[in-house]
């Protein structure tokens, strides 16, 4: 299904407003003015794209630590982003959290958890809520292929599909958990099947073209949305950095370059800005315009980061309680 | 203020009502009962779930006759997944319900640790105040019939440890009460430990729905010797032990916590101010235990007022054994009590 | 395949030993002397008896709170179980564990856990061992339905699978935990398929047919003693009693009598019985003979328990470290 | 003794060496690898598992390159399944193997806690010590560059609490190496915790093989004014604080507990009975940490001997904020020290 031409913009937009920013982060952090660990998404931008599109800003959201792009995707605002990688007042989680921990409440994420697996349970829950609440709003979990190892995405998924939940499962299979690969981690070969024990369903793919993870996600979507219970959609993809830091995997001799030389050639974004060109859908100057507006907000924001206060120590003992 | 009181059985409950029969008695499990059924009556964003809830015994009698009467979606069975369904609670949570979980004994929440400590815990704090987790968790201490070590344990400190919790632990019915409705009402993450020891006690519990302030203790006893610190079912013993060394002539000051985290400093500190001398019963284990805390912060803030060394009566060093005589020489009671007290009071 | 005479006399001998000690558990109980809690597995004696006359004494046994019937046909000491549960010395575990926590080294059998699921991966490990060491032990863990709703069940599948260990997991459905339906837990219906996700077999199977457990568990054996990794058999049965103590759950509310009664007519040991003395395997005389060697052995553990000694208080503080 | 002594840097150590030729060193950090190296040589029944143990940064450097020479059944990478791992790490141990199972961070344990203090904790005593669990966990205090709550904990107060554990937490490089070789040789589950901030410090450490006996502490320093008990990390500050009060008359006695549990009550009572004061400074929070037992144990041991209360140098009571700033406001260090003590020493 061909999907309509504002929404394919759409989508290109958010990409790219997340990898130009993830490239803003790679160029500025070895200033170690970001003085926290960065998990970046380079490469991976069209699954939060892709599954964000569909959803509305009360629809719930939960992220792991490589959430960049989810909380861009979402609707997060950027100024608070940055300004938590600097770890300023002005961040949104008011510099207590980092790069790991973003929060956007006004666009329903409700959080990011860097305890591999840990927000997946949580997701299940808001869609509880909504459920028990008789509100429509839809729930959305992102995590990794490493956070399909831990049984309590299973203990989770289980729950989902027995009481009917509206929550989608997004795993994003970068195929790698820090350096070790996915087969010396799973038994199995397919994440998506595990839909299948619990007589659920589990869709798989290409994580690197945005339209067929937004078709996936379009189907899981309306199905949870529906009443009738959690997908798992699996999103095969590659993240191009390091585990964390801006450097790359193979420069550190984790694996090779050919194989992310490979994946470079998938890149999501320019593949489809060339099929969207080639449709006439974009052009040169208005790709131009787009990055550009984009580039703007990328510098108005570090700027605003940089300008802002960091906390007092006595901003230490706040918060605990509210 | 007749809930102050702790009757020590039935008949001394009767008792009083035939000199007081505006007092309305209750048990422990029945308190708590109500506190959930009026919560359920009362707040549509209040709902409870676990393993069991919707048992004919109901917990223990705790939630019994809930899910027939408000339905299996608020009083929601689960599989036994700990760690995941404490998640999902937590998430409800986040998403602006008020769950109640409900674990059969905190044992089995060793293996939801990762969500409370942290998850709950820390979700506020970490994201600035953008959220809070309005989560109370019910556990369960079980104990003797050979229930043996993975079915008995006190875990209380497990929880009191961790920044970001609070922890409630009430000995009466009154208290059992009031304060699951200020947990619930809580914008916090608050473990609720209950000793199965206490269900059949019986005490004066209002009808109404009240809240008890988190992070206040009691007086349960008023006395000039020695001020001991009860925890949860050791209040009953060190009541009794202190009606015993009164015939002695020495007068213990018994402080009921209720809250262990936040911790009543102040309501220690005043009693040690007069007493001097200060021990502490707790139903876990000594070493690392909660008494621990007590005897630390206390020597902190007022080692001067001190007459002698804080006296923790807690649970040796070993896991619960099942054999009869073993659980007997394991438990600590009021013989105990009354030896540290005698170990101060020269 | 129809199995040798003398194992299946063997088979009808073990449950009977499974099923006669535990009614006398359940006459003695009501006199408070069996001062600990009793999971009685009266009604899946089949399971026990058909898994374990695979093993030879030095493969490993794992099992959960109902684990009497394990003990006994992986060849425990009966002795030492009856002394167990009555907190003695000459225990099997010297009166510290009770009835939850049996343990019989000499058999293979490494412990029993009370926290459902907690045994699952201590099997796992125990494969690995035997493997590492290059040996030819296999290892059981036996587990109920209520064990499958853990996390830990799908993270020791997996690992189990994913290093091809000699490890059989043997699921003992017998449709509740404490009183909880499957079906309020499970979002799937059949257990034995989760074993698919791993790439690896699951078997279901008629948990009341000890002949029907044997074969399925004789495939698993084998397959794992090849080196061929796990398998997984589901085995569907029923507990006459309440989940713990010797009522029943009908009398307590908890289940209709109907479904008792369904069950009791399916009884694993009687059905046998019937179908070896049909086939002239047994008959009264023996059947007689094999009940009384039995009921003279039980009575000869009980005395033994009895007359043996309680530890002393200062036993509290010994087996902590070794 | 060559191995008593705490190097603050490598400059400090290279003249050492100039002195005494015979010093071999290493950091802390090799000489894990190095006990790791020797005993995966010796010792058919040792192996190491956790996730990452064979990634070529090989956890900070303390298994790397073993995965190549010993291969990875031996040096097994795992699935990120914490509770499970350690459930098969355990059921390897019960077996007769000699598991040492690694965690790049403490965190992530709360995960595994079921497995460890329900049933590593607990095997050799519910069952009558019919089995033993020879397993050793390592795990990693990580801290600073904005790692906040989840990956910052020093959570050996979680673990010291379980009667069943023993937990050590080496700070030189030479107790580094001797206490992981007697820990995989102890027959009962050890924790084992070093700190990040430990593992590029230089000290001498013997090529052999070696044991260090589990639960004896060691005196870094002597000094009669004060006695402070520094754990891990805070060992090196405890040091940099004794130098600066030694420049103003105040001689600080410190002690290095290297096994926290079992403790060595012994060393540090008989350390009190010279300097009547007592400041202990854990890497952990205060609110019902380690440093919570210490104070409480040496109060009702040694009471009479305290001319003041001990003081206790231990996080705040929140989790790990991110902003370096926030960073530098919580953890403790010689400062904090040099106040405790100054507290007590008037
Ligand atoms: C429970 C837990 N175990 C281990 C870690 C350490 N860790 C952080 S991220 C990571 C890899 C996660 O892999 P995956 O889920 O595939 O996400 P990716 O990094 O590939 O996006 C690991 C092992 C952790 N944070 N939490
Ligand atoms: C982790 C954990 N959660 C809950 C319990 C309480 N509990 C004890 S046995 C049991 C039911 C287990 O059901 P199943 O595994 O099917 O075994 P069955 O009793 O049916 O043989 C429960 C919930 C426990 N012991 N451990
Ligand atoms: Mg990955
Ligand atoms: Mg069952």
């Amino acid at each position: 299904m061909e999907l309509d031409t504002t929404v394919q913009i759409e989508l290109y937009k958010s990409m790219l407003r997340v990898r130009l920013l993830e490239e803003k982060v790679v160029e500025l952090y070895p200033d170690q003015e970001m003085k926290c660990p960065v998990h970046l998404c380079i490469g991976q931008e069209a699954i939060a794209a892709g599954v964000c599109a569909h959803l509305k800003s009360d629809d719930y959201l939960f992220s792991n630590h490589r959430g960049h792009g989810h909380y861009l995707a979402k609707g997060g605002d950027m100024r608070a982003l940055v300004a938590e990688f600097y770890g300023r007042t002005t961040g949104c989680s008011r510099g207590k959290g980092g790069s790991m921990h973003i929060i956007d409440t006004d666009v329903g994420l409700l959080g990011t958890s860097a305890i591999v697996g840990g927000g997946i349970p949580m997701g299940v829950g808001a869609a509880l809520a909504a459920t028990l609440r008789g509100e429509d709003q839809v729930s959305v979990v992102f995590f990794g292929d490493g956070a399909f190892d831990e049984g309590v995405f299973y203990e989770s998924y289980n729950f989902a599909t027995l009481k009917k939940l509206p929550v989608i499962f997004i795993c994003e299979n970068n195929f790698y958990a820090t350096n070790s690969p996915q087969r010396a981690r799973h038994a199995g070969s397919r994440i998506a099947d595990a839909a299948l024990v619990f007589g659920s369903t589990g869709i798989c793919v290409d994580g690197n073209d945005v339209e067929a993870v937004h078709n996936a996600a379009g189907t899981a979507v309306e199905h949870a949305r529906a009443g009738k219970g959690p997908m798992l959609v699996e999103a095969l993809t590659y993240r191009w950095k390091g585990h964390v830091g801006p450097g790359t995997d193979f420069e550190a001799g984790c694996r090779s370059e050919a194989e992310l030389r490979e994946w470079i050639d998938r890149c999501p974004i320019k593949s489809f800005r060339t099929k969207l060109i080639e449709n006439g859908i974009l052009n040169t100057e208005t790709n131009n315009r787009i990055a550009e507006a984009i580039t703007d907000e990328i510098e108005e924001a570090f700027q605003f980061a940089m300008d802002s206060p960091l906390p007092e120590p006595s901003d230490l003992l706040t918060d605990l309680f509210s | 203020m007749p809930w102050t009181k702790v009757y020590s059985d039935r008949s001394e409950f009767d008792l009083a009502v035939e000199k007081d029969p505006a007092l309305r008695g209750l048990t422990y499990r029945d308190a708590i009962l109500e506190a959930s059924t009026q919560l359920l009556e009362s707040d549509s964003d209040f709902f409870i779930l676990g393993e069991g809830v919707d048992d004919p015994g109901g917990v223990f009698g705790t939630t019994k006759g809930l899910a027939e009467r408000f339905g299996t979606e608020r009083v929601m069975d689960t599989p036994l997944a700990e760690n995941g369904i404490t998640g999902v609670a937590m998430g409800a949570a986040l998403a602006g319900m008020r769950p109640l979980l409900v674990h059969m004994r905190v044992d089995f929440m060793t293996i939801s640790l990762d969500q409370i400590a942290n998850h709950a815990a820390k979700w506020s704090y970490m994201f600035g105040g953008a959220v809070n987790v309005p989560l109370t968790i019910r556990a369960i201490i079980g104990r003797g019939w050979g229930s043996a070590a993975q079915h008995s344990q006190s875990l209380q400190a497990m929880f009191t440890q961790v920044p970001g919790l609070k922890v409630v632990m009430p000995a009466t019915p009154y208290d059992a009460k009031g304060l699951l409705v200020s947990s619930i009402y809580d914008d916090n993450p608050v473990i609720f430990i209950e000793h199965r020891g206490l269900y059949e006690t019986v005490g004066h519990v209002p009808k109404e729905l009240y809240n008890i302030e988190l992070g206040h203790g009691v007086v349960r006893r008023e006395g000039a010797d020695v001020t001991i610190v009860a925890i949860s079912q050791m209040l009953s013993e060190a009541i009794k032990a202190a009606r015993r060394l009164s015939n002695e002539g020495i007068e213990c000051e018994i402080i009921d916590l209720r809250t262990l985290l936040p911790m009543d400093k102040g309501i220690i500190i005043e009693s040690v101010k007069k007493t001097g001398r200060l021990v502490v019963a707790d139903t876990g284990w000594k070493e690392g235990g909660y008494s621990a805390e007590v005897s630390a912060v206390i020597a902190e803030e007022a080692f001067d007022l001190l007459k002698a060394p804080v006296q923790r009566v807690a649970l040796p060093n070993v896991p619960t054994p099942a054999s009869h005589v073993l659980e007997a020489a394991f438990y600590k009671g009021e013989n105990d009590i009354i030896e540290a007290v005698k170990r101060v009071v020269r």
